[in-house]
């Protein structure tokens, strides 16, 4: 394959602006959490900013995306209002979903969050159905399914995969592939040398792509949603990442193989990206600092906005059930 | 007046009525689709022909028969109407909702709570089943309690083919999601036409037979034994009242405690396994609001506590015979 | 006296108490096998620590952490047990049963009577579950409803370390599939210890707190909060009787009908969801049973009917409170 | 590949009498049933009788197989006595399962028939389990299970190829890949070219196999049956083939191509090896006569006897529920 050109400025940065909204938002999670301001279970993308921020640029509102329980990334990058998130994660009626749902379940149509899922491998089901209406309503809209290495091995997987390709819906599938599902390595579970290599038990594409290389990524993702949009039906695409948090906040990482968290944080791909921006010229010191406090000022606000939002009121235990209140 | 409201004039029976149903929403409304194995007729439109006849209406873009694959079958409904369609699903047999179930109860049932309401899951999964064929053990389970047990879904299963009909619309353009359940062995009964284009409303019990004596509440299936026990008993002078729920969940206790607070004696029959079934619910209700003023401990008739049996005269017992229905009234009465 | 006995003097919780019935089964059986995702130490032993030091004894042929493939972990279980393993799977959170609720009721209930008694399937589930943690609507439900309803499989949820260590060791050497429910939420709650390599039998309620007034019946985590209540209402001079179910099914109701027949007053608690619940099957059972002589309404206790809620304030009042089982007592007593 | 040894004559005739008691209980069956002494829902193998004949030569009674509502061929192939067959489906007290079980769920361990099912899918998780029963005792049993080519679009079908993997279980998975699942075309609802392509997806070996030639049945089960044995893991076998009665019994068989069932039985693999054997001087005319003389009086014999059992009682409701009898 040839070298694709290189994105325009404007994207490049978009790209880490998203990246560092992901890793700032996330960093200061951690600290909220670990004040006790917020309680909430909370499974960390660091360290896997890149993928998402790669592939939303290629993404309009109009756009779906199905995410997971540690789709905070996939969120913010599809465009999430920050403070509605940090809302709902600190159970406020101002959250995304009036803190009925919690950080497990946001939701937010207006910007393409249609599902948020705690249940490994479902995000890839439901995305069918929002190409499948996509496609009988002749719209040009895509959508995305994100999920991990670890749900490669569940019947949704292999259900999803199969419908898609045979109704050429589309629909990407992108595999954040962190070499972990919870404590459990890679090879331990997945018998595919690599998680791309099934694509071809469903005739579709699979590729495998450094996911925390933004430029591979976005060429790769770019690729699959233009297939997708053009009704040539669905893409796997594989992105190799890593978690640098573990599996949920409070993990102590003892199943990890030694040195193998420390060597990929060593390799943080959002800084490497700042300084590849800058050394290529795609940006200067000056202008990423200021979008970086610019960011960090929304967060604070967002943080702020949360904790004094109000909670939500006992009757709610009786609303959204069905479209009418229950009463009994 | 088309075709379709043509043809509702005759009796019918409760696969006409459910495809007279489909035709009737995919004419009107163009976000209902259908989504299940071999409903499209070049698979000979179902594998009992409910669905005949619509993908050639509505195109096979509406009308897909898909792979064996349940959760991506729910899956694909559930995005769908998340952004404003209305599939309707068919899973074949409702055994096979089992391995559909996170889809159904994780995320159908739950998404519109859990998204704080911004959106929200209209699907309608039909489902068949009911004993009675000697299929054995995996294939004529009723499992509506498990479905009521859930909130967010609601649970529908219509008597006779003219509910079937106005049931089937009222599911379909109801924006939460629904169950649909149909009994298999009954498919081919015949019944009256139902009224073109108009819902049975969800959540209210139909009052059958008027009584003054018994209340006997049921539904699907076993309705039909419940009425002609009571015309039995009707010969003895005993006044029995039978209602169909119509809709498991949301649950009409209204009616069915305004019949029971003047009967004063109830029976609860369903075909499902009684042990922990809808008709526990229903009893526990009847006694709590009508605590002291009942003549006689509300009757439950339902299955055996076993899996469908095979053997023919084993599977006739297992299910709430009439004479079981009988007896159960006659206790009742005492 | 070996290390895990002399172990079960001191003060234990439910993590260790489920470790160490797994240890004595393991010891004393070698077709006693784990299987569940990351429960082996190399995958630090159970995403809690419950399987902690099991594979390092007895080796990852018998300690297997599997796939994220609940249909196939199960499966894997059946298999093995109908050939005289006693296999023993964890699906991580009850909820994710819904992904293998095919395998666990049409497969495991139903194997020994679809076989009329040729194999059986001594398998044993573990799973946790319980709102508290925030985890939101997919992750906290009780589901035990739909296993009750199910023929075929037992039902099991202790309230106590100690109670899960015998409840442990009873499941995985009975000759059905057990269905065994942990809370989560209270993992680390410290009890008495258990009698070492003791069974507590499977279907028999225990009399935790006897009294003359009110039986309260409950099961699983809800049982402290009505012990707790029991002791509130005991000052000012209402004797309550608290029965912890243990088994949900089999269900004891002798035990239950013999307490009410002396209270003549009934509660059930349970977390799950009210509605269609198990409360409505004992409900039931006590009205049909004890007709006429209950001085109250039968009162139940559960969860709202709606998924579990996030935000703290909501999920705090969907489960029974404290407040909302004195209440239903009092309404009771009145 | 070399064209391996031919097995010996023995083997060779052992495989048409399984495929002629297949055949002629077919027949028989449906006689009864079109007679009406029988009512039973039935899922006719007939056309496939090749496939777990050619297999089952190669197993023994120790070994396991799990298979599907369809699967009287491969319970007869494996050894389940015709007189328990019938009288099972007959439901009667005599029957495999007592008459409690019937066509759909036949067991009969003694000639290692474990689970026959109705779920599309399931036979393979639990071949798993039993295979995992024989590598963790030692033993050296294998486990076969029998599926159809619309099961291989079902999450369990993933589940279990994968974790048969990555655990090397001594199981063979093996599609009977009839074109047809219930009324659904192949390529309506599956989008791999061969379902041997699936393999590949977890690195075991996926071979399809003309499943109507007995000795390329024979060697390619035997192959997967040896590699198996001596742990080294599962196999998919896409064996093809074709049902002459369509899905069950009364279908009527409108959504088949045109001439596409007649051209299939004009291939009827029974007779075609029968001629094979006959032609290559491996049996005589006369000896296959007599063998099937045999096979049909055994048949006769077994229908007798399932008519003239008697049913089970209704007390059998109350047993093999548990272990213990239910009592209320
Ligand atoms: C059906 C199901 N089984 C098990 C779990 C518990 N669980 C939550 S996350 C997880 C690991 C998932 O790993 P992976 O897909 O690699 O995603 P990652 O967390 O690494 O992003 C597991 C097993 C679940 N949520 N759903
Ligand atoms: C989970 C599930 N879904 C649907 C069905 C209904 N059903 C029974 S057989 C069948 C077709 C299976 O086709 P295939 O796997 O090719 O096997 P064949 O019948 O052709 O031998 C279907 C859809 C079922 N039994 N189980
Ligand atoms: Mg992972
Ligand atoms: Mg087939």
């Amino acid at each position: 394959m040839n070298q694709p050109a290189l994105p325009s400025r404007e994207i490049l940065v978009d790209i880490y602006r998203r990246m560092t909204l992901i890793k700032q938002n996330d960093e200061r999670f951690l600290a909220v959490i670990k004040a006790g301001q917020i309680v909430a279970p909370y499974y960390s993308p660091r360290g896997q900013e890149a993928i998402p921020s790669a592939l939303s640029v290629s993404l309009t509102d109009q756009d779906y995306i199905c995410t997971i329980y540690r789709g905070f990334h996939d969120m913010l990058a599809k465009g999430v209002p920050v403070r509605m998130l940090w809302a709902e994660v600190a159970g406020r009626t101002t959250g995304t979903c009036k803190g009925k749902g919690g950080p497990m379940h946001i939701t937010h149509p207006q910007s393409g969050v249609m599902v948020t899922t705690g249940i490994v491998g479902s995000s890839m089901p439901i995305a069918n159905g929002l190409a499948l209406a996509a496609q009988i309503r002749g719209e040009k809209r895509v959508a995305v399914a994100y999920f991990g290495d670890g749900a490669s091995n569940i019947g949704a997987f292999h259900e999803s995969l199969n419908m898609a390709a045979v109704w050429k819906l589309p629909v990407v599938f992108v595999c954040q592939n962190n070499g972990y599902g919870e404590h459990t390595r890679y090879e331990i579970a997945t018998s595919a040398a690599r998680i791309s290599d099934r694509a071809a038990g469903y005739q579709i594409p699979g590729i495998t792509v450094d996911g925390n290389d933004p430029l591979a990524m976005y060429h790769v993702a770019r690729q699959a949603i233009e297939r997708a949009r053009s009704g040539e039906g669905p893409t796997l695409i594989e992105a190799k990442t890593f978690r640098f948090q573990g599996h949920v906040f409070g993990d102590a990482d003892s199943y990890m193989l030694k040195g193998e968290k420390e060597a990929a944080m060593a390799r943080d791909p959002v800084p490497a990206y700042r300084k590849w921006l800058i050394e290529q010229g795609h940006a200067t010191e000056a202008s990423l600092a200021k979008l970086e406090e610019a960011i960090n000022a929304e967060i604070s606000a967002a943080v702020e906005f949360a904790l004094s939002s109000p909670v939500p009121d006992i009757s709610e235990l009786r609303r959204d059930v069905f479209a009418q209140e229950v009463l009994s | 007046m088309n075709a379709a409201q043509a043809q509702t004039s005759k009796p019918l029976n409760t696969i006409q009525a459910v495809n007279l149903a489909l035709d009737e929403a995919m004419r009107t409304d163009p976000n209902v689709i259908l989504l299940g194995e071999d409903i499209a007729d070049e698979q000979a439109g179902g594998i009992v022909g409910v669905t005949k006849g619509l993908s050639q209406k509505y195109g096979t873009s509406r009308v897909r028969s898909t792979p064996i694959s349940e959760q991506a079958i729910i899956g694909a409904a559930i995005g769908a109407a998340i952004v404003g369609m209305r599939p309707v699903a068919e899973i074949m047999l409702m055994n096979f909702t089992a391995v559909a179930m996170d889809m159904i109860v994780n995320h159908a049932a739950k998404l519109r709570f859990m998204s704080g309401g911004q959106t929200h899951v209209p699907i309608t999964i039909r489902t068949m089943t009911g004993a009675g064929f000697g299929t054995g053990g995996q294939h004529a389970d009723y499992l509506e309690a498990w479905f009521a047990h859930t909130p967010g879904i609601k649970v529908v299963a219509p008597s006779s083919p003219a509910d079937a009909y106005g049931l089937m619309l009222a599911c379909i353009f109801d924006d939460d999601p629904c169950l649909f359940i149909e009994n298999m062995p009954t498919y081919w009964n015949p019944g009256p036409a139902p009224q073109p284009g108009v819902r049975i409303p969800l959540g209210r019990a139909n009052v059958l037979r008027p009584g003054t004596d018994v209340t006997v509440v049921s539904y699907s299936r076993t309705v039909a034994d419940c009425v002609a026990v009571a015309e039995k008993l009707s010969k003895e002078g005993v006044s029995a009242e039978v209602l169909d729920l119509r809709t498991i969940s949301p649950l009409d206790m209204d009616t069915v405690l305004q019949s029971v607070a003047k009967t004063r004696r109830a029976v609860i029959v369903h075909e499902a396994v009684k042990a922990f079934g809808v008709g526990a619910e229903i009893a526990a209700n009847i006694n709590e609001h009508l605590f002291g003023q009942l003549k006689a401990p509300v009757g439950r008739v339902g299955a055996y506590f076993s899996p469908v049996p095979f053997a023919k005269v084993l599977e006739t017992e297992f299910v709430p015979t009439p004479a079981r229905i009988e007896a159960a009234l006659r206790a009742t009465l005492k």
